[in-house]
């Protein structure tokens, strides 16, 4: 194991297509094992990044623009880092979640294999058709994933989903046509000097597919029609993989293109910034309302999920510095954090109450405390109260714009925070309501393994304390030269 | 003009009708058997691309497998509906 | 005007009308197929486009070789949701949006 | 509703692309060059084939992954109760399994002609595979080979097998040569065979399941 970063594909390759062959439902201990081994892999890759600066592997030896390479700098560890850290402890939970026999269980470990796989290979490549692939891989292992064993409501979600994910694709693939077609090659690394360089209208076409495709893949405001009921309805351990981690890949990859090959035109044109801004500000206040108004416990997360998107893209008006990087970065991980364990929370309350509403929380509080804790912690984060990673993302934000004088966006800001803070407290409110043991409508609690309750309040509890050693993480944005 | 290229104008002029009519023709076998003339057309246009490794892909998996799965998901769906309106 | 940029307008002709078709159509299987013309379109212009001075370039080729086996998977995915969905509602369109 | 903001919008942007594209400079780098001149050290004498599974061969590994994936997909979400009626064709007709029963070998063996083929000439594990597909897929049509419902252990390794193999192959490399998916050029034409025949074979499997596993789903519930 002389070198992490590829490993890092191979493992989740591996454990995948071996999963599948022991058989449905089988592979749960491998893939644990096999992520405990990653997370070792990803700190390993944290310090070598730290000491040497950003790395590239020539696969096949041939190198870029022949080959492909891939590549490691501060940005891509960071989301690798994400990644691991929120993988392992959902694989542990997923493993408790799903029964035996459960139907939405029985493949739960190739299908997630692969999907991992194709995150870390999304982090670390530096080519673009390249990037395609693991796209799809990634898109199509989501949809599998939130099918899988499902009703017809399920089925729907997945279908919407699963056409949201190709058209996304299809302008991607599209812009890479045009890129290869105007400078003959699709290497990052190659691209950069060329576009600086000259421009032709190609190319402000394929940048514009690219935005589009990838702002769709990320569910931005107006495109998060396919969000809500794809995360809302899936299985909790699936809804906490694809809000914590999915949507983030399909964010890193705009933000590698803005800052990478197609900085030199981005950097041109100041207010193209504001495109991506705007739509997220907009996602912020409708997703909250959307959010304070849902009636079932997951849907409510889910459009959490849509409004705590929309701060990724407050960044990039202010991407001129590196304090909007720091807390892009930053808020990624405290959603994603917080994001998994608030749907392993809401796993946990509607198998044990066998209801999903918000209104059958009444009691939760008495009958499982630690997962009600690990609800409001994660609340914490995304309300973005000190000292929670939610906390420290959104003053970095606030004094990013300031600095720039876009108060606009530390308006933005502010009211996101209240809104948060209004869908938080209705889930807490019912869960803490005292109800009179005579009450007819109470509902039962059925008991459960203590390790699904045990790995929300881990990812929760790290939500809020990774706003204390957040400075650390964000130091390692500005390594190998990402800016 | 050129044999060539009249023929590359027919074949692009052929692809456009047969996608566009694959979309838009009401009936659903129509439509299913038009998409699969535009696979076959696609694999005489990869082949008048100079990309042999394409037209063979194209005509196995794209019109072949592709073609397959439509029309024997179709004949499933016509199957059940059959039985449905059997039932009533 | 050679072969490969003949056929790469074509290809973005087709990629517009897939685009179009998929956003547009509601019969789910009719949306399959507006999404394969929409993945033929973006090949075409891959390879059109990258020969359009008519010679042969095997790079695009091989990555529309990919293309090509990525988008059957997508296709038989998305059929197996379609006859599943079929088989669980009796309908070959997708419901309404429930935002709740 | 959409429609009178779609069309336009669509129309205009291919419009746009077709002028920006017919106006296109030629490219600052040209890749042909370089294909040709590492064909020699690359394993296999098909330019194609040699950016498939040597220059690209991490592309192709990982889109090997992906309709893998969309298998098991297919699998997670088919009905897995088990349902009794699974020939399909009815074999009143004699002339169907007779031509089935011609028609699979021959196919057999145009698909390992494809596969040897594919080193030098158009071809390869993709259009081998894709015949064995249809072979398997006839089969079923004649109504010699039922339906697949949930696979069985040898089946689920054999379509696994072919990926394990490539994965296999690109971490052994690795270890050995320092990059993944790095073959020693004396050594290179024989391990992109051996990746293709393994690939072959799986591919024929997935590509026939895709089929047949959706053939089988009727969508029977309840």
């Amino acid at each position: 194991m002389t070198d992490p970063l590829v490993w890092l594909i191979l493992l989740p390759l591996t454990w995948a297509s071996l999963a599948f062959p022991s058989g449905p439902g089988r592979g749960a201990w491998l893939a644990i094992a096999a992520l405990g081994v990653q997370l070792m892999l990803v700190l390993l890759l944290v310090v070598d990044v730290t000491e040497s600066g950003i790395l590239v592997r020539a696969v096949g030896g041939w190198g870029a623009p022949l080959g492909i390479d891939l590549a490691a700098d501060g940005l891509s560890v960071a989301m690798l880092l994400l990644t691991q850290v929120i993988a392992l402890p959902l694989a542990i939970y997923a493993r408790s979640y799903f029964s035996a026999t459960a139907p939405e269980g029985k493949y739960f470990w190739p299908l997630c294999g692969f999907l991992l796989a194709g995150l870390n290979g999304l982090y670390l490549s530096a080519d673009l058709f390249n990037l395609y692939v693991t796209l799809e891989l990634v898109g199509l292992a989501a949809v599998g994933l939130v099918a899988a064993g499902g009703g017809a409501r399920q089925i729907a979600a997945a279908l919407r989903y699963l056409f949201a994910m190709l058209l996304g694709s299809g302008a991607y693939l599209l812009a890479v046509a045009l890129i290869y077609a105007a400078y003959g090659t699709v290497s990052m690394k190659t691209l950069a000097p060329l576009i600086t360089a000259e421009a032709p209208v190609v190319i402000w076409l394929a940048g514009g597919l690219m935005l589009a495709g990838l702002m769709l893949k990320t569910a931005l405001f107006p495109f998060h029609f396919w969000l809500p009921p794809a995360h809302g309805g899936a299985s909790a351990p699936v809804s906490a993989l694809l809000s914590a981690l999915v949507v983030k890949a399909s964010f890193y990859l705009l933000l590698r293109l803005w800052l990478g090959p197609f900085a030199g035109l981005t950097a041109g044109a100041g207010l193209l910034g504001w495109l991506p801004a705007t739509l997220g500000a907009l996602a912020i206040l409708w997703g909250s309302c959307q959010a304070i108004r849902a009636q079932r416990i997951k849907m409510l997360i889910a459009y959490s999920t849509v409004a705590q998107l929309g701060y990724l893209f407050l960044i990039f008006p202010l991407l001129t510095g590196e304090a909007a990087l720091r807390a892009g970065i930053m808020q990624a991980f405290a959603h994603g954090l917080a994001k998994a364990a608030m749907f392993m929370t809401a796993g946990v309350l509607i198998k044990a109450t066998g209801q999903d509403r918000v209104d059958s929380l009444a009691g939760a509080a008495q009958q499982l405390p630690l997962t009600m804790f690990a609800f409001g912690l994660a609340g914490v984060t995304l309300t973005g109260l000190p000292p929670s990673a939610g906390f420290l993302a959104k003053w970095q934000l606030i004094e990013a714009a300031m600095a720039q004088g876009a108060w606009i966006i530390a308006v933005v800001v502010l009211v996101g925070g209240l809104l948060a803070a209004g869908y938080v407290f209705r889930v807490l409110r019912q869960g803490f309501l005292l109800v009179p043991a005579t009450s007819a409508d109470t509902s039962v609690f059925h008991p459960l393994p203590r390790t699904l309750e045990w790995m929300a309040l881990l990812l929760a509890a790290a939500s809020v304390l990774l706003g204390l050693r957040g400075v650390e993480l964000m130091e390692l944005v500005s390594l190998g030269g990402a800016v | 003009m050129s044999l060539g290229l009249g023929f590359d104008l027919l074949l692009a002029a052929s692809l456009l009708w047969s996608g566009w009519r694959a979309l838009s023709t009401p009936r659903l076998d129509r439509a299913l058997v038009l998409f699969i003339a535009f696979g076959l057309l696609m694999t005489l246009t990869w082949a008048r691309l100079a990309a042999p490794d394409i037209a063979l892909a194209e005509a196995a998996i794209g019109a072949g497998l592709t073609g397959a799965l439509l029309l024997d998901a179709f004949g499933a769906l016509q199957a059940k509906r059959a039985e449905a309106e059997a039932k009533k | 005007m050679t072969s490969g940029l003949l056929f790469a307008c074509v290809g973005a002709l087709l990629f517009v009308m897939g685009v179009s078709g998929v956003l547009l159509i509601r019969h789910l299987l009719r949306r399959i197929l507006a999404f394969n013309l929409m993945g033929s379109g973006a090949f075409l212009v891959l390879v059109g486009l990258a020969q359009r001075h008519g010679v042969a370039d095997p790079v695009p080729q091989a990555m529309v070789l990919t293309g090509i086996v990525v988008a059957v998977a997508a296709t038989a995915l998305a059929l197996a949701l379609v006859r599943r969905l079929h088989a669980l509602t009796g309908k070959l369109e997708p419901p309404e949006a429930d935002d709740d | 509703m959409k429609r009178p903001v779609v069309i336009p919008a669509a129309l205009l942007f291919a419009v746009v692309l077709i002028l920006a594209m017919v106006d296109l400079a030629p490219p600052a780098l040209d890749l042909r060059p370089l294909v040709a001149a590492n064909l020699a050290s690359s394993g296999v004498a098909h330019p194609v084939t040699a950016v498939l599974l040597n220059y690209r061969a991490y592309d192709t590994l990982l889109e090997i992954g992906v309709l893998l994936l969309a298998l098991v997909a297919i699998l997670a979400v088919s009905e897995s109760v088990p349902t009794t009626s699974s020939t399909s064709a009815t074999s009143s007709d004699l002339l169907l399994p007779m031509l089935g029963r011609i028609a699979a070998p021959v196919m057999v063996v145009v698909a390992v002609y494809l596969l040897s083929a594919g080193t030098s000439a158009p071809g390869g594990a993709f259009q081998a595979g894709a015949v064995l597909a249809a072979a398997a897929v006839l089969l079923h049509l004649t109504g010699l080979l039922p339906g697949w419902r949930q696979p069985g252990v040898s089946l689920r390794w054999g379509l696994a097998g072919g990926f394990l193999l490539f994965v296999g192959v690109g971490a052994i490399l690795l270890l050995v040569e320092g990059d993944l998916l790095r073959y020693p050029p004396d050594h290179a034409g024989v391990l992109i065979f051996l990746i293709e025949s393994g690939l072959t074979l799986s591919l024929g499997l997935i590509l026939a399941g895709l089929f047949l596993f959706l053939s089988h789903d009727k969508g029977d519930v309840g």
